[in-house]
């Protein structure tokens, strides 16, 4: 055991630490979200000339091929240093690695450069408002057509989807066999007519994610990811790639937000309150033991090769810290917390998915208690 | 000894309770609460069934009956999230009739039970700058003062509109000095938490029967997600949090009549349980919701701020709970 | 909605609270429990010989028939005045009324008037090692035999086996139907060679419950209560009837034990800690709206003739608060309750219990979700 | 960067595993704990072993290996529940090797690395009469004084027995005046603070693992109960708690020799964590297991009533809080 990094690994980080100090694009113009977007696509074209864009994807495929503990490394001086998310982010960390793993050689040709430089933004079409939790039971349709697949029906909570290219797209290819059989990924073109694309207001006003109504939407037969049928199979590679690795960047988030908290309790003059101050203390430890379980977890991945279950865990407290820390904000501001254009607020609002987004608390307690306890699957 | 409604306030309960689901359908509470404004229509309506001056003695222009009839009411609306100016209104009755004397309150009582002349109160204890639900439009405004609370006549005041997360309700800041000051002590005060512990009780029960309805029809995995104990235990704790609120609560509201000397202890622990139950509550319904709860087009949204709102009046839960630990003679 | 007493029920607590003073038996001697249970049984005769033993008994069998009102005054009295409790209590709530409900003319006969007088203790034989939650599934078997049941299995949680003469014991007499359908309710004479009582220690070190050993026991034609098969229902009704009236008893032991806490917090001079003040308030508030639930319970049960579900929240919240509360005065404690001899330590370890005796916390929410809300039954 | 176990580690960890296992059966703990007393001879076996002077240098007898090395036998001894004088004669050995002088470290801790010469210390900071575990029987006692600690002869301290709810571990009150003062300083008690932690680790992972295995052998309703998630959660909020504790504490031993200017934040962190999750873990396997749980004949109250002492030992959690909200800049 020793968390101390080596030479090689404190040269890395050494390096990414000085590329963001050179490069930092600044915390960005305010303004509505396509100038936001288009900040954000720059500082991506930026990473992507130096090579950090695909940090973590092998150096054929255009790059740096960064070991996981790199990645980690560069993920959290990312959040160290609070430097905007790249424009593809849904491209880089999921669109990437299941055509790099499912996909043929002409896909990868096809996709894998724009998706470094933020030519072309990806989006996620998973998730439909029949089926949450309960992946398999989707509904959305692709029947064969000349050439290719048409597809009908909804999708929803599809980040980035009104600036997107592509869709990844899970659709029911077959409805005579079981629910998870019958399934096939796609890669669908967004820019077409029979893709209609809806903001999805959320409790905090903003439109974060978009309904997706796919009307006989076509998808040629050579953007078929793994093979008809297999979907189901490619989407759980995909879901398992979204938590890998993030941990340990979702723990210095937080211990910057639990920084700047403390900051305005002090500042408010609370600082001596007792429970505050049990409060911030319990914080505290869920803040570092986020950070020392993704550390552990991504301790055994290195050493076993596979990434654990755990990694629900590291979910589960991330969501559950981020939630509790941003509630105590807004208690500690009394009723000025009550204000809309609190930042704490919207914060505090915000986290209320977090125990929902990216896997239900209930759904990630499932998978540990038959995952990690081994104990009998719910009937 | 009955700890139940009597057929009188049980009625009031299901008059009002159909009244308001007929007149505060859901899309009309979303139209209003998006828009950040009132029905005067509707307010109309209420003033014309006589709520506004339920509590308010008839020799003041009101119905004459009590707390319990009050919080009925307040319930009610809580469970419909009516974007009403009637709390505020009720609060201002509640503070003047308890602490006024009889030129303030022959002067304010009528219009405010008439709702012709509404009045607005401050829902918080002894500090400057006060936020007042409701503030425009009212003709009198209870202020806080060292000593119990002073009346002010809007044109005295200066007050700006806030942008809260609750937009069901208007909220301002008023500022003020001088006034005509009420008579001493928190009665009216520990009254009007009472209503508003009341109407925090009735929003919860909302948040918890759409979480039902939505547990019975939604399924995943082939069955409803009620039948996972993942959801149904957590329905059950909210229920748990409910009837503690509410048992708390009515309490309270006949403690404010027939035993006052249990007032303060009891509208304490009202205002304290029933905030807390109603913002657990309330996020628990996202919870259960899952991401449809999380979205601006369901209505769980408007529950759960105006809990939060709610919740901070008269300061938070903690704050109660000091005081509570006091008479219970922690020293 | 009017919380003080009429004057009829103000005039029946004042007879209560009279009685009680006037023969209050003080606080017993210290000693092992044969010591305490004569102690107990000469209580129970005292109150028995002023007709206070079956307060809820009908008159025409030996009680005072007081109303359920007039029942949850007494409780709540007896609890007020910290009476002991008397010591066929079982007998009193349960075995008494199953008689009077399901048994015939010459059972009533035969065993009520010895319950009231404590001539003949009762205990309760439902419980199974293999069946805890799952009362049907229980295993004691009773195979006919010449002019009645020969009972062959084994009871566990049976309060005061040791010293009863009767035990109200539920077993299989048809083993080819389903669960439910096969099982019988006996009342089973415990001074024979073929029951063995073994005391059941629990954590606290003390032995409250028993094992109790069936070995080809014999129990007469006579007293099978309800017939045969009926078991199922004629236990429900029991099980139901150890729930009535005893939340407001309860509510006032919690109220006893919060204000002995406030006490025991001053002197040690931490009334003013902030923390304990958060903790005491929400005791406080739990205990009374335990209280509160209780007569709201009552109230709804007084008009519509029957004990709702809701019984279930009031368990679940009594366990709940006295778990809270004396884990509070441990801490409070500080090193001292680490201390075997301390009251509050040993209350403490009795409390872990409370969510487990007459109904685990998880079925009571089982029962609130499935009877309350209406919701669909687990498959 | 490797947080996890090297070789050699892992190595000393399945050892350990394996012996305690071994010696440990439940029927010795319930026999040792139930009369109170410990096993010489398996102490002298621990001694063979080694383990007394796991962390201590080589210079002073001991292995000269770490905290991390010391806080995995504390872990399996916990997971074990060993009644064994183990963790009060390491606590001593730290406290000396942290502020002891040269002669006071070559006076006592060959004799504390041995287990020959036992030493006690109390796990309590600042205060008067201090509870010592396992007292009786060594040959120094470490007790707190106004800076630091102070060596004690036994003949020169007053002892006596306390029948503490804990009966895995002998406990005595000590009071004793003057002494040999160690230097000043808190790493010494930071360490056994970590030690402790392990300890704590350990015993809720055992209760973790002894729920999880009761829940897929018992049944209700025909299946097995760690097939509801009334269970089944309950157990993944087990899992959780003890997750967080063993990272906290891990960090801490790796910290107190790697990095000591992160000890005293860290070293209270996995105290705070382990006996908050100590004690909600061995409470959450009795509700998981339900009436038989509660019966003196099951091992789980032993894991209950010694997560209980030793959560009280050097203070409670809400302490450890206060000084992290310092820590961490509440001002």
């Amino acid at each position: 055991m020793d968390l101390t990094l080596t030479s090689d690994e404190q040269a890395f980080r050494d390096e990414v630490r000085t590329w963001l100090e050179d490069n930092h694009p600044g915390a960005g113009p305010e303004g509505d979200d396509s100038v936001r977007f288009e900040f954000q696509r720059d500082w991506q074209r930026k990473m992507h000339a130096d090579g950090w864009a695909g940090v973590a994807w092998p150096k054929e495929y255009g790059g740096r091929g960064a070991s996981l503990l790199e990645q980690t490394i560069f993920y959290s001086e990312m959040a160290a240093a609070k430097v905007p998310r790249p424009a593809n982010i849904l491209g880089l960390v999921m669109g990437g690695p299941v055509v790099m793993a499912h996909g043929d050689e002409s896909q990868k040709e096809r996709f894998l450069e724009p998706i470094l430089s933020a030519e072309e933004i990806w989006c996620q079409g998973f998730s439909e408002p029949e089926s949450g939790s309960d992946l398999a039971s989707l509904k959305t349709r692709a029947t064969k057509v000349d050439g290719g697949w048409s597809v009908t029906g909804q999708k929803v909570w599809t980040t980035l989807a009104h600036i997107s290219k592509w869709c990844m797209l899970v659709a029911r290819t077959d409805a005579d066999v079981p629910k998870h059989k019958g399934l096939t990924y796609f890669i669908c073109d967004m820019e077409q007519e029979g893709v209609e694309v809806r903001p999805l207001l959320q409790i905090t006003g903003e439109a974060e994610f978009n309904e997706v109504f796919f009307n006989e939407a076509f998808v040629p037969d050579e953007n078929v990811i793994g093979g008809v049928g297999n979907g189901w199979m490619v989407a759980i590679t995909t879901l398992m790639n979204e938590r890998a690795g993030l941990g340990a960047s979702a723990a210095v988030g937080i211990s910057n937000d639990l920084d700047a908290l403390v900051e305005m309790i002090n500042q408010r003059g609370l600082g001596s309150d007792p429970m505050l101050r049990q409060r911030i203390a319990k914080l505290k430890m869920g803040s570092e033991a986020l950070r020392l379980g993704a550390l552990r977890s991504l301790s055994s991945q290195i050493k076993t090769g596979i990434p654990g279950p755990e990694g629900s865990v590291l979910k589960w407290q991330w969501g559950s810290i981020n939630q509790e820390l941003t509630e105590l904000a807004t208690d500690a501001l009394g009723s000025e917390g009550l204000e809309s254009e609190q930042e704490w607020t919207y914060k505090m609002l915000r986290s209320r998915a977090n125990s929902i987004e990216g896997g239900t608390t209930e759904v990630l307690k499932n998978i540990i208690a038959e995952r990690v306890l081994g104990l009998p699957k719910l009937r | 000894m009955n700890f139940g409604l009597n057929d009188e306030q049980q009625e009031i309960k299901s008059t009002a309770k159909q009244f308001l689901e007929s007149r505060f359908k859901p899309d009309v509470v979303r139209e209003l609460a998006e828009e950040g404004r009132y029905d005067d229509a509707l307010w109309q309506e209420i003033c014309d069934l006589g709520w506004p001056g339920i509590a308010i003695a008839e020799e003041n222009g009101g119905q004459g009956l009590g707390m319990v009839e009050l919080a009925i009411l307040c319930e009610e609306l809580g469970y419909a999230c009516a974007p009403i100016p009637f709390l505020s209104n009720a609060a201002a009755g509640l503070m003047i009739e308890a602490a006024g004397d009889e030129k303030q309150r022959a002067r304010w009582l009528p219009g405010i039970a008439s709702g012709e002349a509404r009045g607005a109160a401050a829902m918080e204890r002894g500090k400057e700058a006060v936020i007042v639900p409701d503030a425009e439009g009212a003709a009198v405004l209870v202020l806080p003062a060292a000593e119990g609370g002073v009346l002010v006549e809007p044109s005295e005041a200066e007050f700006e509109r806030l942008d809260l997360l609750d937009t069901t309700r208007g909220y301002y800041r008023v500022s003020a000095s001088g006034g005509d000051p009420l008579g001493s002590g928190h009665e009216g005060a520990q009254r009007a938490m009472v209503a508003l512990a009341a109407e925090l009780t009735g929003l919860a029960q909302r948040a918890l029967d759409m979480s039902v309805a939505y547990a019975k029809e939604r399924e995943q995995f082939d069955r409803p997600i009620g039948a996972y104990q993942a959801v149904s235990h957590a329905l059950a704790r909210m229920l748990y949090d409910v009837e503690e609120a509410r048992s708390l609560t009515y309490y309270a509201a006949w403690a404010a009549d027939a035993e006052p000397d249990s007032l303060p202890l009891a509208a304490a622990m009202a205002k304290a349980r029933a905030s807390e139950a109603a913002w657990d509550v309330t996020k628990a319904a996202i919870q259960a919701h899952g991401g449809i709860g999380f979205t601006w087009e369901h209505d769980l949204h408007f529950l759960l701020k105006r809990a939060r709102a709610d919740g901070q009046m008269f300061g938070p839960a903690s704050e109660h709970r000091e005081r509570i630990a006091g008479m219970v003679g922690m020293a």
